[in-house]
């Protein structure tokens, strides 16, 4: 009887079985990484909006306070997007000129609105409130990044369940004093363990409903 | 390469049992496979199981696009025919391990002929009976999430669920079985290999075989290895049946909550996996002539099998009733009286009347010997567990606790296709699985025959 | 590498000739190599000293791996991952656990006895020296052999000899 | 979920859903306010999503807040407070300054809402049914108002249904005053013609009983429906819930009688029900009449009713003064003054019952639509305005009706759908919704609210003031100046006390109502009895099936036909929805050899109409009942095609009972929608009632303890743990509850096929139980999610889409659901509800949706509740999404949240405060004592499912002597 196969099957058989197995390890993780990189939590991401608004310059350069234009962040879950006439309150003196800022004159000659584009979506089953976070001293960064920092709004954290959940079981490492909630780049000289320590406990937060699903969910 | 003195050792008439050779055994199963006779009725059969499955397919297209609102399932049953299959299938699947490896650790020799087919009857049951908790999900793209695996939401699956234990039981199940199946096929597909002369069929097979040569060392470790996966897999069977009685066991519903459950979910899965065992025997041994093989006194003790199951259920029924007066417990009381006298009422007495009245023939040698009553009896028993996972399900959901949320069931369309589908897939991949593999475990049989011949 | 040395493969009708061949061989001139069955037999197994093995012990440790791991997983999941109230269940409901922890112990130990198994006989192996020799195949089917070697060059008498041990057939193997 | 609301199998499923239903027409939502637009892009990167600000954004609006607007339902007259969310109305709630409502509204007034998005609203303005424009139309009908004005009117004609608004009524006159020869007529379907007549009997001008039911300790209603009524149900419900309290141990409890001939909310909430036929109800009341000297000696003529008529003429004599008697509007004239004279002779009139000028007196006076009829027909008519109402639907010959309207040279009709009469009209000119519009409207104790607009016309509607100032040749047209240029005038004459009239029109806009506008009642001195006519004061017993006709309690009179909540919500005691049906007694049904579902033809005054029968438990003996306001064509659907029109039946508009009609069986069958079928009560854990007597005999709780878990208790008492008590005592089964769920928590409608298939969504539904007796007696329970502690559908779901929060709260997260049912399957209580479609897609008012243009009604919905998807469960939530606002709130505040401050939209809504709502960890909480209360129990609490929402028995004052008739049910109780 012939060999029905060629010495090399039993190389190509060892190879098989090894090469299925790793590569069902290899995909797996490559899927958890990727399911975590910026790939698919769009970390990173700009948008083309219609007018460059850059944040390093009206943040970090003239040191405009964030609720110059997100006026509802402590009063509504919506932070708020500027009207049209809180742009032009400084931009009919300033730049009146300039061509990047066209769009904003329209939009107050013609009253229609400018429609930016989102960059930090969550989906519209997870509610998530402004006000609480910022009176609790959840600070700007912590979701946004060092905005005074973005010539072009970019996505700062993946705003993953988990990402959330992180923070709702350990607020404590993030949290800052009420008056450096919308400072950029704070820091403290106190020790960061015992600052949210003391925190946790002035603000009255209590974890243990925090990551009950109805917090985010309804 | 075979000669004329090759095959004159041992020889026999095919068909003279309890005298079968050796190579004559090797030739009648292998050449099923090899040569591959097709009969005119196979292709008619398989033909009519290729358009049920094209229903089945049909089915579970319209289901994805427009949801399972297609179904007659409400807001008071809300499940229906999909749970019905599936704890329907799920009992077919758990014969045909049972028969192997339970039947394997009693020394039960005559199942050598039936184990290889009631194995794969196991596979194919089994694997539909997974497809149904699936299609019956209201997102069923999400079903990934009844795995453990870390997602990016950083939840588990909650394991204080039936319907995880579910998932768990049948996967593993799927699982062992594929794996008991296999192993115990090598040996033929080395056979198999040795017996082809096509090229492809020397490569399918060689490469299923992977390598066998039949070593005394080889067969010392597979069978060592067999029965240990033997050992594991009777409890295993036990256990994925339990579960399934689980999922109903574990509620609050009344005629649902009851500890007999378990058990009495294993016994009916032997039971109807039994009942279809035996029509499955009778149509294989007719239409590949394997009379030699599977004998009358197969069929004499898988009736006697079904007769125990029967005589099991019967006590089962009753505890579920007697228990149902004795708890005292009025809604529970309430479910009993419903059953018989409900809006369901027939499939009540029905159930009653195949699963344990008609059953009773087989006290009777000559119903379990001779192959027409036994194959209807079977067919009938097949039928009543049907109707008994059915009523389980309508009995409890039309007549829960709350008067107002009391609602009938109408199966659609829809629920019907998907019903006769599965029968027909599962038809269509026995009968192709016959073609391909051997559907009586030669070396188990040389091994029962070789005493025998000298 | 040593020499080539030619190996024989004596094919047998039953189970008796070849028993008795065993019988008879002589064992300072030939070595048993391995037999080739139809079907197991551990009594033939056992006289040529072959597939000896520790599965059950495999398969014991593979169970209560598997089990281990899928209890420490939930846990893992319920205690540390998110804890979570249940219908009122406690966390480390362990009852419930006890389910999938049963299942996959099953599940790891027939995986563990099958690829120790098939490690163990070294399958697959699809090129194989043996599948040379024509009359091989009758042992998948109809026919039992031993496969011996002579210890010492050649064995005396070759082919002829050897049938006479009650043979059907000798074959030579070569490596 | 709108996370899967664009996948392929969504979007086909819907175009499935829609394929036979609905128009497609739509049109996209242009919002002043944040709007997001989604298109889907394929890959990882996330959907477009756009946030488009303001330019400049209105004073005192903070996006992403909900605002509150005072406004009135021109329907009910009844004060409300509207949400707006971002420009966008989604919810009514009562406004609790406004006397008529006290915070609470009816069930339909919650479905008001709906009817702003609803696609089906005309648009614009028609010509003959094509689209032109409100300038062609005031081009060419301004010189026809000319030449009308200058004949002073003569040929110009208006009809209208009652006039409610000052405004309008003022503009009316004045027409009036300008042109006395135009024509003025009334059409109201749905009339208390009777009453008022009854009235004007008996003082001498026409007046509507008002009965202060929170005064009176007995009170008998004799087939006087008074929950459903919408003006002033609301209100009779909370006064008689008031008097109907027990708490610790005692009860200040009113006993109330009800003699109807349909079992009603009203009669099954009180303690003694008698059934009758129409005819009955009459010798009822002449016979209660001679027990006070009225009217010559009767009696009744079988015990049971004998018995009832003593103990009630007993109860009242030993009330005088603190009793009431009320008449339904069905009865005939001389019944309401019958009831008039023994209110005067108990001296019940003007203590517990004041009679209250009409709010339109026109209703009296002006000619109504057979003078119409006759007057188009002789020619008299040359134009002819027909304003919101719609004569060919509701008049008792539409095709007469039909023919006038043709007879006229111009009709004009004015309108907020394209119904029947609007088709037979030249000019269709789409109406304002009241959200849209200016108005006032006059409530039945006088209280007049101001109507102000939250958006701008949706559909281009033009306000009736304005279309009436056009006619009257008023320089101001602008509703919003017209109403002002009112108040003005009123404030001005009634002198300047209230400050500036900007500031007090303010206020007045600011709290909903004017001050000071209630009604005066009128002396209740009795005119001379006029002779009666021994016939009249006997009516004779009446062979064959007496047919009682009735107003749909949501439908009214099928001005909200279109609404889809109003239709799916199931009708008290029969829970039929989406149809109406002839309902017969058990005994009546033997005899005509029908069961629930078969098709009956009923003939008289020359119509025939085929409905479905029921036989109900409860009906009197000898009639047939029918509820009016179905079967209403609108925009060219016949609204609910199960639903059968019986105006047709009537020989005149003031007609409610119908003798002599032919009642046969057809032969069909057709199986009724409803969302209960089984009303029995098998055991005394579902509804059980205790009678007063027993109940003061209850000692302090002794808390019946759950049975024994094996699990340790999880739930401690730190934090908040949110419990609901329902007290079944003031539940009167008025379904409003189920109607703000539905407004609040976005619930889906699924239409009468899925409604067959026994598919319903409510998440709150009011369970009817029945007690299997000839005469039984109807308890209410509605029945929300229990929030078990001990939940059954937690632990069998796989995916923890059903979890458990630490404040009690039994979490559905909808967007983790894979929509096993496992959970549904597990629960017993049956309360939670599967989207087996894409319901949320709206498939009984919309077509297909593309995402870039979104639908009207999609600005519907509460932006504050997840709008769920196919394939997922949804259940109460002890509206969460309050709870989470009130907490967010309190947090920022950083201060507890107060008893009472979360009010669950049920509890908000319920006329009678049936509902309570609180933390169960704080002792002092409203539900904290209520759960010490002696006649607390949980719904199937031997389950071990600890229950978060449980319940108060229903307390029963039953009569010692009827007691052993079992009415009351005392013997069940136990």
């Amino acid at each position: 009887m012939p060999q029905i196969f060629s010495p090399k099957a039993d190389g190509l058989a060892r190879l098989t079985i090894w090469g299925v197995a790793i590569a069902v390890v290899v995909a797996l993780g490559v899927t958890f990484l990727l399911m975590r990189s910026p790939y698919a939590t769009a970390v990173g991401l700009v948008r083309d909006q219609p007018v460059p608004f850059s944040h390093k310059h009206h943040v970090g350069g003239l040191g405009l306070d964030c609720r110059y234009c997100h006026a509802s962040v402590e009063t509504s879950a919506f932070a708020g997007v500027p009207e049209t006439e809180v742009c032009m309150t400084c931009h009919s003196q300033l730049w009146t000129d300039a061509d990047v800022l066209e769009p904003v004159r329209e939009s107050w000659a013609t009253g229609a609105p400018i429609r930016w584009q989102r960059v930090n979506s969550l989906p519209d089953y997870a509610y998530f409130d402004h006000s609480v976070h910022v009176a609790k001293g959840v600070p700007c960064e912590a979701c946004h990044g060092r905005v005074d920092q973005m010539p072009l709004t970019r996505k700062a954290e993946p705003l993953t369940m988990s990402f959330c959940v992180d923070c709702h079981r350990d607020p404590a490492k993030r949290l800052r004093p009420k008056s450096a909630v919308f400072a950029m780049g704070w820091s403290t000289k106190k020790s960061r363990a015992e600052l949210g320590h003391y925190l946790m406990k002035a603000n009255g937060i209590q974890t243990e409903t925090l990551t009950d699903c109805s917090t985010c969910h309804r | 390469m075979t000669t004329a003195a090759d095959s004159s050792l041992h020889a026999a008439e095919p068909g003279s049992a309890p005298v079968v050779a050796d190579r004559g055994l090797s030739r009648d199963v292998s050449d099923v496979v090899l040569e591959r006779p097709t009969s005119r009725a196979w292709l008619i059969w398989a033909l009519a199981s290729l358009a049920l499955t094209m229903v089945f397919a049909y089915a579970i297209l319209h289901l994805f696009i427009a949801g399972v609102g297609i179904w007659g399932v409400n807001t008071s049953v809300v499940w229906g025919l999909a749970l019905t299959n599936y704890v329907w299938w799920i009992g077919i699947g758990n014969a045909g391990t049972l028969i192997s490896s339970m039947l394997y650790l009693t020394r039960q020799d005559w199942r050598s002929s039936i184990n290889r087919f009631a194995e794969a009857m196991t596979l194919f049951a089994a694997l539909i009976a997974g497809l149904f908790p699936i299609l019956h999900l209201g997102r069923p793209w999400l079903f990934a999430w009844l795995v453990p695996y870390p997602t990016t939401m950083g939840l588990p699956p909650n394991f204080n669920s039936p319907l995880v234990w579910d998932f768990f039981a049948i996967a593993v199940y799927l699982i062992v079985s594929l794996t008991f199946w296999y192993i115990g096929a090598v040996p033929d597909f080395a056979t198999l290999r040795d017996r082809a002369r096509l090229r492809r069929q020397q490569v399918f097979y060689g490469i299923l075989a992977l390598g066998w040569r039949g070593s005394a060392g080889h067969w010392r470790r597979y069978e060592r290895a067999y029965i240990l996966i033997a050992a594991l897999a009777t409890p295993l069977v036990v256990s994925v049946h339990s579960v399934v009685g689980l999922d109903f066991a574990a509620s609050v519903a009344p005629g649902w909550n009851e500890p007999i459950y378990p058990p009495y979910f294993v016994v009916g899965a032997m039971y109807s996996g039994f009942a279809m065992v035996v029509v499955l025997a009778a149509i294989i041994r007719s239409a590949f002539n394997l009379h030699a093989y599977i004998t009358e006194r197969h069929f004499d003790l898988m009736g006697k099998m079904m007769l125990f199951g029967a005589l099991v259920l019967g006590y089962s029924y009753a505890m579920e009733s007697f228990i149902g007066w004795y708890s005292a417990e009025d809604m529970h009381l309430s479910i009993v009286v419903y059953k018989a006298t409900g809006d369901y009422w027939w499939v009540f007495w029905s159930l009653i009347a195949c699963n344990v009245v008609i059953p009773q023939a087989l006290w009777f040698p000559a119903a379990r010997r001779r192959i027409l009553p036994l194959v209807v009896i079977a067919i009938l028993i097949n039928i009543g567990m049907w109707l008994e996972r059915y009523g389980i399900i309508v009995f409890t959901l039309s007549h829960g606790h709350m008067p107002s949320g009391r609602a009938d069931y109408m199966p659609t369309v829809w629920d019907w296709a998907l019903t006769i589908g599965s029968l027909g897939f599962f038809l269509l991949l026995f009968l192709v699985l016959v073609r391909l593999v051997p559907i009586v475990s030669m070396h188990e049989m040389r091994k029962l025959l070789r005493g025998r011949v000298q | 590498m040593t020499e080539p040395r030619p190996r024989y493969l004596l094919n047998f009708a039953d189970e008796t000739a070849l028993k008795s061949a065993l019988d008879r061989l002589p064992s300072d001139k030939l070595e048993i190599v391995d037999a080739f069955l139809p079907f197991g037999d551990e009594e033939i197994a056992e006289r040529i000293g072959a597939g000896r093995n520790r599965l059950n012990l495999v398969t014991l440790v593979g169970g209560l791996c598997g089990a281990g791991f899928i209890f420490a997983l939930q846990a893992y999941s319920f205690l540390v991952a998110y804890p979570f109230d249940s219908g009122g269940r406690p966390s480390l409901s362990w009852p419930a656990f006890l389910i999938p922890t049963f299942e996959i112990g099953v599940l790891a130990a027939v995986l563990a006895a099958a690829i120790a198994m098939f490690r163990a006989n070294g399958l697959p192996r699809y090129h194989h020296p043996l599948f040379e020799v024509p009359r091989f195949e009758r042992t998948t089917q109809d026919e039992l052999a031993l496969l011996v070697r002579s210890l010492d060059g050649s064995y005396p008498g070759g082919r002829d000899a050897l049938l006479s041990f009650g043979a059907t057939s000798v074959s030579e193997v070569w490596e | 979920m709108s996370a899967d609301k664009h996948t392929l199998v969504d979007r086909l499923s819907r175009a499935r859903q829609s394929g036979a239903k609905g128009p497609s027409r739509r049109t996209a939502l242009k919002l002043m306010g944040a709007t997001a637009a989604f298109s889907s892009l394929a890959g990882c990167v996330p959907p477009r999503e756009e946030i488009v600000p303001y330019v400049d954004m209105p004073e005192g609006m903070v996006p992403g807040t909900p605002l509150f607007y005072a406004s009135v339902s021109p329907t009910t007259g009844c004060g409300v407070l509207v949400e707006s969310h971002d420009g966008r109305p989604t919810k009514i709630e009562g406004n609790p300054d406004h006397p008529m409502s006290l915070g609470a509204t009816d069930a339909a007034s919650q479905a008001d809402v709906l009817d702003l998005y609803d696609p089906l609203r005309t648009e614009a303005v028609h010509r003959d049914g094509d689209l032109t424009s409100w300038g062609d139309f005031v081009a060419s009908f301004r010189t026809r108002v000319r030449a009308h004005r200058e004949q002073s009117g003569q040929g110009l004609a208006i009809l209208t249904g009652a006039v409610r608004s000052l405004t309008l009524a003022g503009q009316l006159d004045s027409l009036s005053e300008t042109m006395p020869e135009a024509a003025i007529y009334r059409h109201e379907p749905i009339s208390d013609a009777a009453t008022r007549a009854g009235a004007a009997r008996s003082f001498g001008e026409p007046a509507l009983p008002f009965p202060h039911l929170d005064r009176a300790e007995i009170v008998l209603f004799l087939d006087a429906n008074l929950f459903a009524e919408p003006t002033t149900g609301v209100r009779h419900a909370r006064d008689f819930a008031a008097r109907r309290r027990a708490r610790g141990g005692a009860g200040d409890f009113n006993r109330a009688y009800a003699v109807e001939s349909e079992t009603t909310t009203t009669g099954a909430s009180c303690d003694h029900r008698l059934a009758l036929p129409p005819s009955g109800i009459d010798r009822f009341a002449h016979a209660l009449a001679a027990r006070f000297g009225i009217g010559p000696e009767a009696g009744m003529d079988s015990d049971p009713a004998d018995r009832f008529l003593d103990q009630v003429a007993a109860d009242l004599d030993g009330h005088r003064g603190r009793g009431a008697v009320v008449a339904g509007r069905g009865l005939p004239a001389e019944i309401h003054d019958v009831v008039n004279r023994i209110n005067v002779a108990l001296g019940n009139a003007g203590t517990t019952i004041s009679y209250l000028p009409p709010v339109d007196p026109g209703l009296d006076t002006l000619p109504g639509l057979a003078q119409l009829q006759d007057d188009a027909f002789a020619g008299r008519i040359d134009s002819l305005v027909i304003l919101d109402c719609d004569p060919i639907y509701s008049a008792p010959d539409p095709e007469r009706m039909r023919a006038a309207l043709e007879a006229v040279d111009v009709t004009v009709h004015h309108g907020l759908y394209l119904d029947a009469t609007a088709k037979a009209c030249d000019w269709q000119i789409a109406a304002r919704h009241f959200l849209e519009d200016w108005s006032d409207v006059q409530a039945a104790d006088g209280t007049v609210a101001i109507c102000q607009p939250l958006t701008r016309p949706l559909k281009g509607g033009r306000s009736v003031h304005e279309l009436v100032a056009l006619m009257a040749g008023d320089a101001v047209t602008a509703p919003h100046d017209l109403v002002r240029r009112t108040w003005q005038n009123r404030f001005e004459q009634e002198g300047a006390d209230g400050g500036s009239f900007q500031e007090r029109w303010r206020k007045v806009l600011h709290d909903g109502l004017v001050p000071g506008t209630g009604f005066t009642p009128i002396a209740p001195e009795l005119a001379p009895a006029p002779p009666a006519s021994s016939d009249a004061s006997m009516p004779p017993k009446t062979d064959g099936l007496e047919i009682a006709l009735s107003p749909d309690p949501f439908l009214w009179d099928g001005r909200r036909a279109a609404n889809a909540w109003l239709q799916e919500l199931p009708r008290p005691v029969t829970r039929l929805v989406w149809q109406n049906a002839m309902f017969l007694s058990p005994h009546d049904g033997a005899a005509l050899d029908v069961s629930d579902g078969d098709m009956v033809r009923v003939k008289t005054n020359g119509a025939t109409i085929e409905l479905p029968a029921t036989v109900q438990p409860g009906q009197a003996v000898g009639a047939a009942s029918l509820h009016l306001g179905f079967g209403r064509e609108i925009a060219g659907q016949v609204q609910n095609a199960q639903g059968v029109s019986a105006f047709s039946l009537r020989p005149d508009t003031d007609t409610w009972r119908l003798t002599g009609a032919k009642i046969s069986k057809t032969g069909d069958h057709r199986p009724l929608l409803r969302t209960q079928h089984d009303f029995d009560t098998p055991d005394a854990r579902t509804s059980e009632i205790v009678s007063l007597a027993d109940y003061r005999a209850l000692g302090p709780k002794e808390r019946e303890e759950p049975p024994e878990s094996l699990y340790p208790e999880r739930l401690d008492d730190e934090g908040y743990a949110w419990a609901m008590v329902i007290d079944q005592s003031a539940c009167i089964g008025c379904g409003a509850c189920v109607a703000a769920c539905q407004a609040e928590n976005n619930v889906p409608v699924v239409g009468p096929e899925e409604i067959a298939r026994n598919r319903d969504m409510h998440w709150l539904r009011v369970d009817v139980h029945q007690t299997p007796d000839e005469t039984p007696e109807t308890r209410f329970q509605p029945v929300p999610c229990m929030q078990c502690e001990k939940a059954p559908c937690e632990p069998v779901c796989p995916v923890e889409a059903s979890v458990h929060d630490h404040e009690g709260l039994n979490d559905q997260v909808y967007n983790r659901c894979i929509g096993t049912r496992f959970c549904q399957s597990n629960c017993p209580y049956k309360v939670r509800r599967f989207n087996f479609f894409d319901y949320a897609g709206d498939p009984i008012q919309e077509a297909e949706q593309t995402p870039t243009e979104p639908s009207l009604l999609q600005a519907l919905k509460n932006p504050d509740v997840t709008v769920r998807g196919r394939g997922v469960m949804e259940k109460c939530t002890y509206c969460v999404q309050r709870i989470s606002a009130a907490r967010r709130d309190a947090k920022v505040d950083g201060r507890a949240l107060a008893d009472g401050e979360i009010k669950t939209a049920c509890q908000a809504v319920c006329p009678t405060q049936a509902i309570t709502f609180g933390d169960k960890n704080d002792p002092g909480s409203a539900v904290s004592q209520l759960r010490e209360e002696p006649h607390e129990y949980a719904l199937f609490g031997h389950l071990g499912t600890r229950p978060r929402t449980t319940y108060l028995k229903r307390v029963v004052n039953a009569a010692p002597d009827l007691a052993s008739d079992g009415h009351d049910g005392s013997e069940e109780s136990g």
